[in-house]
């Protein structure tokens, strides 16, 4: 499946030139190198002068991209070695939330992520990414385990939202949420998470309360989907588009508010062109936070922690 | 939905009930608690009722009450709902903080408002929440909230959502500081403020009827293969589901509360 | 319902006769008070004598009797107050195991008991306290609660067993009660367990590894029911009895074996004739062990409750 | 049920699979570890055997060796069945204790044996687990138990039931000590010792096929309203309900192990 979105389109169009450039040249024996450099040199000029006026509607798309990379690619590109551990010991495993012991330079981490699926099948399996409360407590159980062997914890943000569906409920999704955030708050190892794609309202935060947030520069960060909130302001799901203007959802946004830390910059036409490329940046943004947070005593690490998110908010005093 | 929580006025003298429809001698009302006395529905109370009807007379010392919501988003309407809210709540803000003294014992206290758009959580109610959790730390008082929010407010964006890590990480204040604190799920008690501070409770309890939930029930539905069942997302179903140690009518919420605060608060060594 | 076993038919024909004389003498209005005072002694006799050459087995049948008290009956007659908590705070409250905050003479205390039905419907919802993985999981977050407030916990067994179905099975049964166990060998908090009625196995243990544990003199605790131990041994369920025996589940021989700290006794002709008496036997008991194991320190509490298991078990060394 | 942990001898040369009935040249057979080069079902093993595949070589050194069970109650037949036991397994008790090495980590390990009264824990087995813990928290070492047993051994009556609580006291003081415990349940891990340490381990592994569960399966059955799935009670069903962190073949038993030390294991602060 190539999915196409319309800020892609004249990216793709000629993409498509240079590949059949390419074959004609190829069959035939011809040196066409000059045309293919002049018509790449005239992608590359496109792609720059597309993605510098992204808005936040084309990130959001972006940051769901099928061909995007998802966090076991990221955890395959980046660690020197991952064996995934499994369920909740409470009665399930949730494949929407993936875990384990991961080797990262000279660390050894514990890894969660939200994992998609890429294809329809694996989709489905992995319930898109959205995490009922047994992934989440699996999640919870493999902090305690990085705390108990003083593992650094990593964390892999990618959800469009928690499941909202009956079978969530009755197992109380919301407590599962509230205590995987508290989870992270009384540990005593660093951990740093990165928002790699759709970081989605409560689904997010609740492996995101970390001491270093990083975001990939086309992933978004919302408190609600930009179609819900259009839903509520505009009355109609299709003005989206203006919802995500108004969430600010963008890396960029976080930033200036102080809700992240940092953004890791993606190669050029985003993640999907260049995985490898991306998750080596990822690689090297980790390394260092790491390197900052392992000479930081154990309490002081809870102690930043807590203060890191105690002052976010924007208010006034009459 | 029906507007649950609204008993309707139709004159000075009577007032009709938001579920069955009765009419209702409003002082007989009022004296119920704002309990129709025919079919029990519980109607929603403002922040000032219910600290009135809670706390020990006179003890409530409102704390915080300068802490204004801003815009930083420059969002929609953001400023307008703002001034709407205050309005029909005639509140500041979507919850009410204080000190107070509850069955003799001195509590920290915080009191959300429906009526403040929708008992929204954005950068002030997470403030209001946070201090109170760190003021029973540093004061070594319990700490007592009763919930009434839609969930996260939405015109704060990023910002709003950060205030559910925010106010969790004060509640493990609390916990390491061994003070008990206890919630009380009033309707509705949803989403943001449920995924958050609201559920890590020592004790929980709720009113009966009150709506208890994640998603909204569309999405749920929609999200789930077979139907949901009839109580769905009411107190009653998630005490059902291990989520509510209790279901507490109004007129018994006080007592309860002050037991819970003779069993968890500690005391001189028993003198044998 | 009435339920007369063979050991106690004689004495509950003298119990008929006595309450037929009395009627005859109410509605005639003779004075047939020496008749009945005979009567009352000889029924006195007869229990002592029944009551002095209880087989295990009739032990057990005692230990099920469908009148005995059982863990609220207790909470009951022997508490100043109680208040039932709720849930496992995991999307499940399972009534086969209740738990809540009680007042015992001068003490706050965590109750958790398993608790049977009386009537078939009640029997049913509580399923015959059989507790699913919920129960103990319930019984661990109020373990917790005990912890942190520092209130001391009784625990009041009476259970077959723990569920042993598919469902039970399939939310991890064997890690809940493992779990149990655990997090009560980490409390740092006075408890005393009271075998009230039935010890069955593993659903048992679960909620007996306490400071001291008490047995209520007609009570019984084993490794496996007798029926299923006669089924093995035997092949043959029906000789429960000669198992019973070969089992030695009576509070003496869990005395004798140094299993048990204390049996509690009971009133003449067991617990069900007279449970307001039973009860305040209990209460006695367990103040009694409370006024010991609250002067001793946390610390102290968890090493004497791993000592007190740590030496259980009888071997040689060759 | 079919015996399904042992293959059949036919002659020297030959054995039969004991799940597909497949004969299999035997010193293939024992090449592939008693897996079915067939089916790939996994063969019970001795606890030498199992040692001598999982432990760096002449690396073991057994530990209270000495234990005997003696016979509390005066059982039927109880002294009989334990000289039967060991006869048919050629140990003395259903668990074989020692230190080791294992790709170059020093670790407390613990083998049960099936064929010793079906693994079954009584005094010795509960006290040999419980050195072996203490002697992974007094020494520092990681523990790794190999569990295979039908549960509680009946025979010591009420004794048996306590050394669940006994067993799990001692993951307790491994756990304060940090010192990793992992578990492999093998072909069965039942009852008593599934419902008290085996299920308490850092990470828990099995191998493919083990039967594992709580109670016995027409147990389970009755006490159900609908019928048990296929692979009820088994390793797989286990893992698929979150109990079992992986399903590990017999060939990588040794590697996944030997990572995990690597992983959990203190090691000196790397250099920068
Ligand atoms: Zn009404
Ligand atoms: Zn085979």
């Amino acid at each position: 499946m190539i999915t196409i979105f319309d800020f892609e389109k004249p990216i793709s169009e000629l993409e498509s030139a240079i590949a059949e450039l390419r074959q004609l040249a190829a069959e035939k024996g011809l040196d066409r190198s000059r045309e293919i450099a002049e018509l790449e040199a005239q992608r590359e000029r496109l792609l720059k002068q597309i993605f510098a006026h992204l808005r936040p509607w084309d990130k959001t798309l972006l940051a769901r991209h099928p061909k995007r990379p998802y966090a076991l690619d990221y955890v395959r590109l980046m660690c020197e070695s991952f064996l995934e551990l499994h369920g909740d010991r409470l009665g399930f495993d949730d494949p929407a939330i993936v875990g384990g012991l991961a080797k990262l330079g000279c660390y050894r981490l514990v890894v969660v992520g939200q994992q998609k699926g890429r294809d329809l099948k694996e989709r489905q399996k992995r319930n898109f990414a959205m995490a009922k409360p047994e992934g989440y407590r699996k999640a919870m159980r493999l902090f305690r385990l990085a705390e108990k062997f003083r593992l650094p914890v990593l964390t892999l943000v990618d959800t469009p939202a928690a499941d909202p569906g009956v079978e969530s409920e009755s197992r109380g999704i919301s407590e599962a949420i509230a205590q995987s955030m508290l989870t992270m708050f009384e540990l005593s190892v660093p951990t740093v998470a990165v928002i790699i794609g759709e970081g989605g309202s409560g689904g997010a935060i609740a492996l995101a309360a970390a001491n270093r947030v990083l975001m990939l520069e086309h992933a978004i960060y919302s408190v609600i989907p930009p179609e819900g909130c259009a839903a509520i302001l505009y009355r109609d799901p299709n003005k989206a588009p203006q919802a995500a203007d108004a969430l600010r959802l963008t890396s960029e946004s976080a930033l200036e508010l102080g809700l992240i830390d940092l953004i890791i910059p993606e190669p050029l036409g985003a993640a999907h062109r260049d995985p490898q490329t991306t998750a080596l940046s990822v690689r090297s943004a980790v390394l260092q936070q790491l390197d900052e947070l392992s000479r930081i005593e154990p309490d002081t690490l809870r102690e930043h922690r807590y203060q890191r998110f105690r002052q976010m908010g924007v208010y006034e005093t009459v | 939905m029906q507007r649950r929580g609204v008993a309707q006025t139709n004159s000075e003298q009577w007032v009709q009930c938001a579920k069955c429809r009765k009419i209702l001698f409003r002082p007989d009302f009022e004296r119920a608690m704002r309990v129709c006395l025919h079919c029990g529905h519980h109607h929603r109370l403002c922040a000032r009722e219910r600290i009135l009807l809670t706390v020990d007379s006179n003890s409530f010392q409102e704390t915080d009450a300068d802490l204004r919501s801003v815009d930083p988003l420059g969002f929609p309407d953001y400023a307008d709902k703002l001034r709407k809210g205050a309005a029909a709540s005639g509140e500041n803000e979507a919850i009410v903080t204080g000190t107070a003294m509850l069955g003799g014992y001195e509590i920290g206290i915080g009191v959300m408002d429906f009526s403040f758009m929708g008992g929204s959580m954005g950068s002030v109610v997470g403030e209001k929440v946070v201090r109170c959790f760190e003021r029973g730390a540093e004061r070594r008082l319990p700490v007592i909230l009763f919930c009434a929010s839609g969930g996260a407010r939405m015109q704060e964006g990023l910002i709003s959502l950060m205030q559910m890590a925010k106010t969790t990480a004060a509640v493990s204040r609390l916990q390491r500081a061994g003070m008990p604190y206890i919630a009380v799920f009033t309707d509705p008690t949803m989403a943001g403020v449920l995924a958050s501070f609201a559920s890590l409770a020592d004790v929980i309890l709720a009113e009966p009827g009150a709506l208890v939930g994640f998603a909204g029930q569309r999405v749920a539905a929609q999200a789930s293969v077979g139907k949901p069942p009839a109580n769905f997302q009411t107190a009653e179903f998630q005490h059902e589901h291990g989520m509510i140690d209790l279901i507490v009518p109004r007129k018994q919420i006080r007592i309860t509360l002050t037991y819970l605060l003779e069993m968890f608060l500690p005391v001189e060594a028993p003198v044998r």
